[in-house]
């Protein structure tokens, strides 16, 4: 240790935190101030869209986790696939949502919320209702733009912390 | 005149506040003075290299996001260059100049990391860690805007991108590379001139540029040593060649070099951004590839400049649609083959901050 | 003490004995004894609410602030989760010394207190030899941290205990050396009658042994930036590793004591201790104290810690030699020029201890290097 | 840029070096005969023009019959690259010769490959399970090993 600057380095340093003590902090109190989400955030749920689903299973194949259980039967009469069981175990899904990019009938959907923790790993797994479009479920932009545009603006902290210059 | 007194035995980790992660440094004491040193790891070894080999090509992306999960675009990017160099895919151009952008952003988020974890390492109480933090939250708002997702991003695909960035990007973009370099002096202002960090990091850990050359240091640490190699200028890809930037070099090879170089990087890397936002031409962010690549029977090797040195990927492939061989060369274990070098006959607290200093990611380490 | 007439004031501030008490010496011990304590845990408690709030801040975060108003029931939360905590004891510890330690850290903190002045007399015993018994008090708590150091049967934490045995007994002699030019100014070894002569701040006259006492006194409580028995970074929680429950609460408590201790100590010895105009006295003394410790909190907020070769170096090599120099001006300006002492010498001696620090801080190198092994 | 070396004019300059040290070469690499691996290796780093002093990756491929362990060579004096290829026989027991002492950066990516592929590297000061726990059974990435 040398005084080479004969503690004004340290004396430059005392002033970088003093001046952060009059600032505004940074902090998010999360409870209670919520920022909103990206709009392309990928939530940790899948929403599903039964009727453009034609039960190709490609969802499946592209899962690399295997999270994703899909069970069609092949119905003659309208020669289209039934889906009888379609499960993704959100426990394992790691949400990279590569199911949502590979869907060739835009049939799946991330979901926006991200407020979906469980006491046991059993209620992680999704079932084929849980997963149905409903009007309360909100369906994140990812990969889908014109969805995007439904939901607010993401909050930045850029935009957020205001600097007394 | 040094007093000897009876050797023991200190485990520093792998459950210890400094060591970044599962590290385990097996020091032999004399007093303080460490005499002998050996890295220990392995604890979160994943075998991500035999996943991927389970794995289809694309499949194997999200997974890059989870080797080095400070600077996941980066691997990313790295992975998806080996593929195209494997398959040949080309790749349009707006996606190669935002693939850049957010290299370097990615760059400047895993620098604040390291500088504001190494100054921690060095003992002051938590501030310049949170500034850093404070600034890198802002680059993961960018993130999670075009990617969604804030760490494990899985954004770019063979020949381009997931998608195109969203039209608020921009703005967002431009206003934080004009607030990014005054946060930085203010960084430089709070700690660069300390003479108390002066005194804990100059001539402390000295790597020498033989040693380092020698041991296949990387990145940052191989630049504070002396050494003008930067793959983004000695062996360019995507569109570097373009931008023009500066490569710092240390002097000296010590812990200061090795921390001015990461600040000096990060006011480079904004330079890039500035320069491809300028250029960013509109178009395609992707060009049309099949889900399932059957890329020809060969091999390739391509790297990148890591944030934490070069990180290499060499594929195999059999002409099927998965890895025949998947290497990945992380910069974090190789940097680590010097650390015993520059341990051994400093104290336990230069030995936390020179491995502070060399910035790993056990997440790279381990596999 | 020395040939100098001391009479800066005196006799405004009328007697320095401690008033009578109804019930005689007991009454007052008892009184004062209870004060103390009351007054040393709530000051403590929200010293421990204001440096989490006053680090909070300079970190761009809020701090704690969710018990009570502005969090400040946070300490008394704190309190009552550490008092459910498991005592965990290490089996191969040695448990009565183990038991035993937190102890002895947190009584000679709170015995400081005793000769402390908080208004004129108003203390628990004048002694004629105050400043001795801080010194000597102050230097016990070590002896708690080495033996919670070596009777936790770890090695993070012996190690600890020889770095704070070797910092505090080192930083011991240029404190004591800095506080001489105190005594040689104001006459006396008692604090009360240290805080009567000061009609002027002793920062004023004695700027460098101020220096030198702020800095060897934050060696002396590790505080940051010489927190380093308690490194987080290197030796995870120092002395303190194997403690929980209660007992890491003691030793938490005898951490903040000290520095409230330090605080004190520096509001009395340098800042004219409880006086000051139109405020009453002790709340005065208590501004001064809140003052010096924002002090230690923002230093804390910025500073790296330095290594411990580097700590022996710089009390030895840079505040040794400066206190032997500041007695000697002292001594000499006391000699020679005492009837300048008031106001004629205080430019002299802020020049003089500019002189002193630049040219011992151009002159020596701290630090060993690397050892050949 | 960094420059990849023709292998074919630098093969013979080899040969003339080392006779008998290439096996083969074709456009971007060289297949070393293993025996001379560490000759040829040490030839590389200090022969003038060459000087390829920096070890930037070392790894391993099963490939059933044989193991192929690559090496990715740059000097950076000269900004050029080379891959060297060195092939090992037999599943029990397949040795090389460890470039450790030529370059240290070999020595974890060394370790590493002993511990997941099982290639004994000859000379190595510290050969032992790296990322692994002593006693692991089987080497994981070889392509007939099985996890359950």
């Amino acid at each position: 240790m040398k005084f080479e600057h004969y503690g004004i380095g340290i004396a430059k340093g005392l002033t970088v935190t003093l001046r952060h003590l009059f600032r505004h902090p940074v902090t998010v109190q999360y409870p209670d101030q919520r920022l909103h989400t990206s709009r392309r955030i990928r939530g940790n749920e899948l929403v599903w869209n039964e009727e453009k689903c034609t039960g190709c299973a490609t969802c499946a194949q592209v899962c690399h986790i295997g999270a994703i259980n899909i069970v069609t039967s092949p119905s003659r009469a309208t020669n289209t696939y039934t889906v009888e069981k379609y499960e993704v175990d959100t426990g394992y899904c790691i949400m990279c949502g590569l199911c949502v990019e590979a869907c060739p009938f835009k049939a799946l959907y991330m979901g926006y919320d991200y407020e979906r923790a469980k006491y046991r790993s059993g209620d992680l797994v999704q079932t084929k209702e849980m997963m149905m479009t409903t009007p309360e479920k909100h369906i994140s932009g990812y990969f889908y733009p014109e969805l995007a545009t439904r939901l607010p603006m993401q909050t930045l902290l850029l935009e957020k912390v205001k600097e007394e210059e | 005149m040094v007093i000897k007194t009876e050797p023991i035995i200190l485990n520093i980790g792998p459950a210890h506040p400094s060591t970044h992660g599962v590290f385990r440094m097996r020091t032999t004491l004399d007093g303080e003075v460490i005499v002998e040193m050996e890295p220990i790891f392995g604890y979160l070894h994943r075998s991500i290299e035999k996943l991927a080999e389970e794995r289809t090509y694309t499949g194997f992306i999200p997974l890059t996001d989870r080797l080095d999960y400070l600077a996941a675009m980066s691997n990313n990017l790295a992975y998806c260059l080996t593929v195209e160099k494997l398959a040949g895919i080309p790749v349009p151009e707006r996606a190669e100049y935002i693939r850049v952008i957010i290299a370097e952003l990615q760059r400047i988020a895993s620098h604040l990391i390291a500088v504001g974890a190494f100054l921690q390492d060095c003992g002051a109480f938590m501030t310049p860690f949170l500034y850093m933090i404070r600034e890198r939250e802002k680059i993961l708002d960018l993130f999670e805007m075009v990617s969604g997702q804030r760490l494990t991003y899985n954004y770019m695909r063979f020949g381009g991108l997931s998608q195109d960035i969203p039209d608020e990007f921009l703005p967002a973009l431009r206003k934080f590379v004009d607030q990014m370099p005054s946060y930085i002096d203010e960084y430089d202002q709070l700690l660069a001139e300390n003479e108390i960090l002066l005194a804990r990091t100059k001539g402390i850990g000295i790597l020498s540029r033989e040693t380092a050359l020698n041991t296949s240091a990387s990145g940052p640490v191989l630049r504070a040593s002396g050494v003008e190699w930067d793959i983004r200028h000695a062996d360019p890809y995507s569109i570097y060649p373009r931008f023009e930037f500066k490569i710092p070099t240390g002097m000296v090879g010590d812990c200061y070099d090795r921390y001015w170089i990461r600040i000096q990087e990060m006011r480079q890397s904004v330079r890039i951004i500035k320069q491809a936002m300028k250029q960013l031409p509109p178009g395609p962010v992707r060009s049309t590839v099949p889900w399932l690549i059957h890329p020809p029977v060969g091999e390739a090797y391509a790297h990148v400049e890591a944030p934490k040195g070069e990180l290499g990927f060499y594929l195999v492939s059999d002409n099927s649609i998965a890895p025949y061989r998947c290497h990945i060369r992380g910069p974090s274990l190789i940097n680590l083959t010097a650390l015993r070098d520059m341990v051994v006959g400093w104290k336990i607290a230069d030995a936390i901050v020179i491995f502070g200093s060399i910035d790993i990611c056990m997440g790279e380490v381990d596999r | 003490m020395i040939g100098f007439n001391y009479s800066l004031g005196l006799e405004s501030y009328g007697r320095t004995l401690p008033p009578d008490w109804p019930g005689g010496f007991w009454w007052h011990w008892l009184v004062f004894t209870v004060i103390i304590l009351a007054f040393v845990m709530t000051v403590l408690l929200g010293f421990v609410w204001f440096e989490r709030r006053a680090l909070g801040r300079m970190q761009a975060r809020l701090g704690p602030n969710r018990v009570g108003p502005f969090g400040l029931l946070q300490p008394v939360a704190d309190a009552l989760k550490v008092l459910i905590k498991e005592d965990i004891v290490p089996s191969q510890a040695d448990k009565i010394v183990h038991w035993l330690a937190p102890v002895v850290t947190l009584v000679p903190v709170l015995m400081i207190f005793a000769v402390v002045p908080f208004q004129d007399g108003a203390l628990l015993v004048d002694l004629n030899i105050g400043l001795l018994y801080v010194v000597a008090v102050s230097a016990v708590p070590i002896l708690g941290i080495f033996m919670a150091g070596w009777a936790s049967n770890n090695k993070y934490t012996l190690i600890a205990a020889m770095r704070d045995v070797a910092s505090v007994i080192s930083y011991e002699i240029p404190v004591v050396l800095s506080l001489a030019g105190v005594v040689l100014i104001a006459g006396s070894l008692s604090l009360n009658q240290i805080v009567l002569t000061q009609n002027t701040p002793l920062i004023l006259l004695q700027p460098l042994g101020f220096l030198i006492f702020f800095i060897g006194g934050l060696a002396e409580i590790n505080r940051t930036p010489f927190d380093l028995l308690e490194a987080d970074s290197e030796l995870t929680a120092g002395f303190h590793t194997e403690y929980s429950g209660m007992k890491f609460a003691l030793f938490y408590l005898a951490e903040y004591a000290e520095a409230l201790a330090l605080s004190a100590l520096i509001a009395t010895f340098f800042l004219s201790g409880w006086r000051g105009p139109f405020l009453p006295p002790w709340l005065w003394f208590l501004l001064k104290i809140v003052a010096m410790f924002f002090v230690i909190i923002w230093m804390r907020a910025t500073l790296p810690r330095i290594r411990i070769d580097q700590l022996m170096a710089l009390a030895w090599k840079f505040l040794f030699p400066l206190a032997l120099l500041n007695i000697v001006v002292t001594a000499i300006e006391v000699l020679v020029w005492p009837e300048a002492l008031p106001w004629g010498l205080i430019p002299v001696n802020i020049v003089v201890a500019g002189i002193l620090v630049l040219f011992l801080s151009k002159k020596f190198t701290l630090g060993w290097g690397r050892i050949e092994v | 840029m960094t420059l990849v070396l023709s292998t074919e004019k630098l093969a013979t300059k080899l040969e003339q070096q080392l006779p008998g040290s290439i096996i083969k070469s074709n456009k971007d690499n060289l297949l070393v005969n293993s025996g001379f691996l560490f000759n040829l290796a040490s030839f590389l780093k200090t022969a003038p023009g060459l000087e390829f002093d920096f070890l930037s990756n070392i790894t391993a491929v099963d490939y059933y019959d044989y193991f192929e362990v690559i090496y990715q060579l740059t000097s950076t004096k000269h900004n050029h690259s080379l891959v060297l290829k060195a092939q090992c026989y037999g599943r029990d027991n397949p040795v090389l010769p460890s470039l450790v002492s030529l370059w240290r950066g070999a020595d974890f990516q060394e370790r590493e490959i002993y511990d997941l592929m099982g290639i004994k590297f000859e000379g190595h000061p510290n050969l032992k399970r790296i990322v692994l726990w002593e006693g692991f059974q089987g080497h994981p990435l070889r392509r007939d090993y099985l996890s359950w």
